[in-house]
């Protein structure tokens, strides 16, 4: 046995106790924040509770969390470009692979915006159809259409900063009316809030596309390719 | 339905037990990609149809591309079998 | 006008200049920066000068625990303004000095932005899951900074770096989810005076003094942070070693101030604490004695200074109320001033390893004899990181002394005094290089005047705090405090 | 036991499991797994004891959502990071662990 397989298992032994201990130990709980939320739901502009936490109640925290997924965003661009690329992937040229994707790509968008729209009264939202989004970019990349040079762009990185700027603007805007930042008036929480998510949609499915996109590139896994990439 | 639950929780930790301990890393991303669909059943159980979507959109959708992508760019490097001997 | 207002701002324009440094240009983002900082300091100030009490602002509108709540007290203010402070002067210190570095030129500037949007989230959350978040938002920010540079050993630290902080976060997450599962709320103003004195709540507590000791780096949990702090571009050593650090560190305090439980005894995990800091300030001290690079001298230094913050804890629970009150304005006095003086010593390390164009300690021989401005500044920040009068880190300590000589607690005596004495050696060892007989003076290049003025700066402020040290004692004083003196 | 318990048990079973590969393996990629195990282990935990015996609840639901989108990100982030580190150094170790 090694010291470090040794240290791990003491370690995860002592976590698991412990939580074991929590668990089993644990005071009756008293909780009634889902009350709470079923209380003021008819007053937050939807009617699924998950949405009305992550739009309206704790909006604070989705939008802090957007930040934090446009900060890996912005590691990768600056790494990017700290090294320069080899030539890029070519993708599967495969004639099967985009007749499959001439038909999935159009679905994938609709699904994407009917779980956006499905966000306010069941379950879905910006995430998710954003990770639709993001997984439609993936495909198509994969096949070897590229939106050619597009993440050097301006706009690239407009589209990315869309959300969280609308976000932002919409916050404002619910104080300029004398509310509080992200406090909607209850008549407006309706668009406000899909407002909201759209902006959010597009940007989120960009990012977690650029993401993938701005990693460096790697040619194409054959022989003569790692014979290329070893000279 | 609680013995449905316990299989799929027990399912869950022997996926997990495999990936971590899988000698190969290509089967260990494949097998972290299954534990991500099995954690979405798990959502469903739990009545969170939200985050059961998310789960497989994001945590194994996207990081199992992530992690597949970056399998292949070590692969298309070099070699890096050597490299990996002794790291399971 | 009312401090509430002004709080949303602190986040928003943070934000804001986040959004617009991608946007323009890249020539731009340095001067867009720069203009942004205005109305930051500006609120800063406004904050720490306005504020009477604790203001508590409701994000969305909705009152803890269904929303979230930040709230501003004495604490939150200071170091608003003490962010503020840093982060211009670093950002104007990287204007220059980070001109020949095209990538992270263009790049530093949203980062910094988004650290410091999480660093004043960090200061004035009340709500355990938005805490999480801003901790993950200024972690990310941390690790994009250390890995800008692009290097080798700049991004295995900042690998090792990210480890680190993500499991951290973990620790965190699992005891938010133990008392979330048992109390129902997060925010703190819900949980304050509820938390019982069961298992589940002590293992809550661990798990998370856990993970944001090693998010702060307490010996033994250090060993991520030399590279990290000593191996990053200048202005963002800086920056890590005074603020980020002292953000886990922070929250740490913020839970022990307001979330253990009333009845039962915190002086075993008091003690703990205690003892790591101790281990710290000695094991810090020594390493940093023996480094051969100039910068992981000084990151060594901030590994022994995180050590006297954390004497506060045994100093805290001693009992008795006026030395827990001295306990507390030594802590606040010691964060502000080696936030002051580690920047400082930063900056002077970056500007004096430019002018001699070598990275060791050594390389500083002869340095001396052409009066390098950054070399005095250097000596300055010494002063406050030795604990020598007249600066902030002397006062900070003799608070300390007598709080631990009211309840009589000799080993955090002793661990000050060794901790002076190893800290005066490390830095000594500088100078002694810096005396040495050296290259003919037209092999050194001269720092621009921006570079030394920020690094100056700074080091008098560490000075200027510990003259006159009551003004920000009794701003940041909080209520728990008052009536101590 | 209701089956919101059951699953906070096995969260904690799976956190205990991703520490334990996290302090384990020295393979960067590995380390990663580790890691979103043991985030899904947490999220369980979470959601699991707040509903055990209750219905289900919302709030952290939402909260691991959130938690699910801020994983992706910081696994997308140290994976970048990972390339660049691989492409420059060759290795797939820390340095200290090779």
């Amino acid at each position: 046995m090694n010291p470090r397989t040794v240290c791990a298992a003491v370690m995860c032994g002592m976590l698991v106790g412990l939580l074991g201990l929590a668990i089993t130990m644990r005071p009756e709980a008293v909780i009634t924040l889902p009350e709470r939320v079923a209380a003021e739901l008819s007053r937050s502009g939807v009617s699924h509770p998950v949405t009305a936490v992550l739009l309206n109640f704790r909006s604070l925290d989705t939008l802090l969390e957007i930040g934090v997924l446009l900060l890996a965003v912005v590691v990768a661009y600056a790494l990017r470009e700290t090294q320069a690329d080899p030539a890029d992937r070519m993708g599967l040229d495969n004639r099967l692979l985009h007749a499959v994707i001439a038909w999935l790509f159009p679905l994938m968008l609709l699904v994407a915006g009917y779980l956006l729209w499905a966000g306010a009264t069941r379950p879905g939202g910006a995430f998710q159809a954003g990770a639709l989004l993001a997984a439609a970019g993936v495909l198509l990349r994969l096949a070897g259409i590229r939106p050619s040079d597009f993440a050097h762009t301006l706009g690239a990185r407009a589209v990315l900063v869309f959300g969280l700027a609308v976000f932002l603007a919409v916050g404002l805007g619910a104080m300029a009316v004398g509310g509080h930042f992200l406090e909607y008036p209850p008549a407006w929480a309706s668009p406000f809030i899909f407002g909201v998510e759209l902006a959010l949609m597009l940007s989120i499915g960009f990012a977690l596309f650029s993401l993938f996109e701005l990693a460096p590139p790697h040619p194409v896994s054959n022989k003569g390719a790692r014979e290329r990439s070893e000279t | 339905m609680l013995w449905l639950d316990a299989l799929l929780a027990v399912t869950l930790l022997i996926t997990a037990v495999l990936a971590l301990a899988s000698p190969s890393l290509f089967r260990a991303v494949v097998l972290f990609i299954v534990f991500g669909l099995l954690m979405a059943l798990v959502w469903v159980r739990l009545e969170a149809p939200d985050i059961a979507l998310a789960e497989a959109a994001i945590g194994a959708g996207l990081t199992g591309v992530l992690l597949l992508d970056t399998l292949g760019y070590l692969h298309g490097q070099r070699d890096v079998a050597d490299e990996e001997e002794g790291a399971g | 006008m009312s401090t509430e207002a002004l709080v949303p701002w602190l986040l928003v324009v943070p934000l804001t200049a986040a959004i617009l440094t991608l946007l323009v240009p890249e020539r731009m983002r340095a001067p867009v920066s720069w203009i942004a900082c205005v109305p930051m300091l500006a609120g800063a100030v406004l904050i720490t000068v306005l504020r009477t009490g604790a203001t508590i602002y409701s994000f969305s509108g909705w009152e803890a625990p269904l929303g979230i709540s930040f709230t501003v007290d004495g604490l939150a203010g200071g170091m608003i303004l003490l962010t503020a402070i840093v982060s211009a002067v670093c950002a104007v210190h990287a204007r220059t000095s980070l001109r020949d570095e095209a990538s992270a030129n263009a790049w530093f500037w949203p980062l910094l932005w988004f650290m410091w949007t999480a660093l004043n989230g960090v200061w004035m959350s009340a709500d355990l899951f938005n805490l999480y978040v801003c901790l993950e938002l200024l972690g990310l920010a941390a690790v994009g900074l250390v890995a800008l540079r692009g290097t080798p050993e700049a991004l295995s630290a900042a690998l090792r770096y990210l480890l680190a902080a993500l499991l951290g976060s973990l620790f965190y997450l699992l005891g938010l989810a133990l008392i979330y599962g048992s109390y129902g709320a997060l925010a703190f103003t819900t949980l304050s005076g509820v938390l019982e004195a069961v298992p589940t709540v002590y293992v809550a507590l661990a798990l998370m003094a856990a993970g944001l000791a090693l998010k702060t780096a307490l010996f033994p949990l250090h060993s991520w942070l030399p590279s990290a702090h000593g191996g990053a571009l200048t202005p963002v050593s800086a920056l890590l070693s005074a603020l980020v650090v002292k953000a886990s560190l922070y929250v740490l305090i913020r839970i022990w101030l307001h979330l253990t439980p009333a009845s039962g005894s915190l002086a075993g995990a008091a003690t703990v604490l205690g003892l790591l800091g101790a281990g710290a300030v000695l094991w810090g001290s020594w390493m940093a004695w023996r480094q051969e690079k100039l910068k992981y001298l000084v990151a060594y230094s901030t590994v022994a200074q995180i050590g006297y913050l954390f004497l506060f804890f045994p100093l805290v629970t001693s009992g008795e109320a006026r030395a827990s009150g001295l306990a507390y304005d030594g802590f606040v006095l010691m964060l502000i001033s080696h936030a002051l003086a580690k920047s400082a010593m930063f900056l002077s390390a970056g500007n004096l390893i430019f002018a001699v164009g070598g990275e060791k300690v050594s390389d500083l021989a002869g340095i001396n004899r052409i009066r390098q401005t950054s070399m005095v500044s250097f000596g300055i920040a010494g002063v406050g990181i030795m604990g020598l009068p007249p600066s902030g880190g002397f006062t900070a300590k003799w608070l300390y002394l007598q709080s631990a000589l009211i309840t009589g607690q000799w080993v955090w005596i002793a661990v000050l005094l060794a901790g002076s004495v190893l800290s005066a050696m490390y830095i000594f060892r500088v100078f002694h290089h810096a005396y040495l007989d050296g290259p003919p003076q037209a092999t050194f290049r001269t720092p621009s005047i921006w570079l030394e003025s920020s690094a100056m700066f700074l080091a008098l402020s560490s000075v200027l705090i510990g003259l006159s040290a009551w003004a920000p004692l009794e701003w940041m004083r909080l209520p728990i405090f008052k009536g101590s003196h | 036991m209701s089956n919101a318990l059951l699953f906070a048990w096995t969260g904690a079973a799976l956190c205990g499991l991703g520490l334990f590969g996290f302090i384990v393996h020295k393979h960067l990629m590995r380390r990663l797994l580790a890691f979103n195990i043991m985030g899904s282990g947490c999220f369980l935990m979470l959601v699991g004891l707040a509903q055990d015996g209750r219905g289900p609840d919302p709030i952290p639901q939402a909260l691991v959502l959130t938690g699910i989108v801020v994983a992706v990100a910081s696994t997308a982030l140290a994976l970048v990071i990972f390339r660049r580190w691989f492409r420059l150094s060759g290795k797939v170790r820390l340095p200290e662990d090779a």
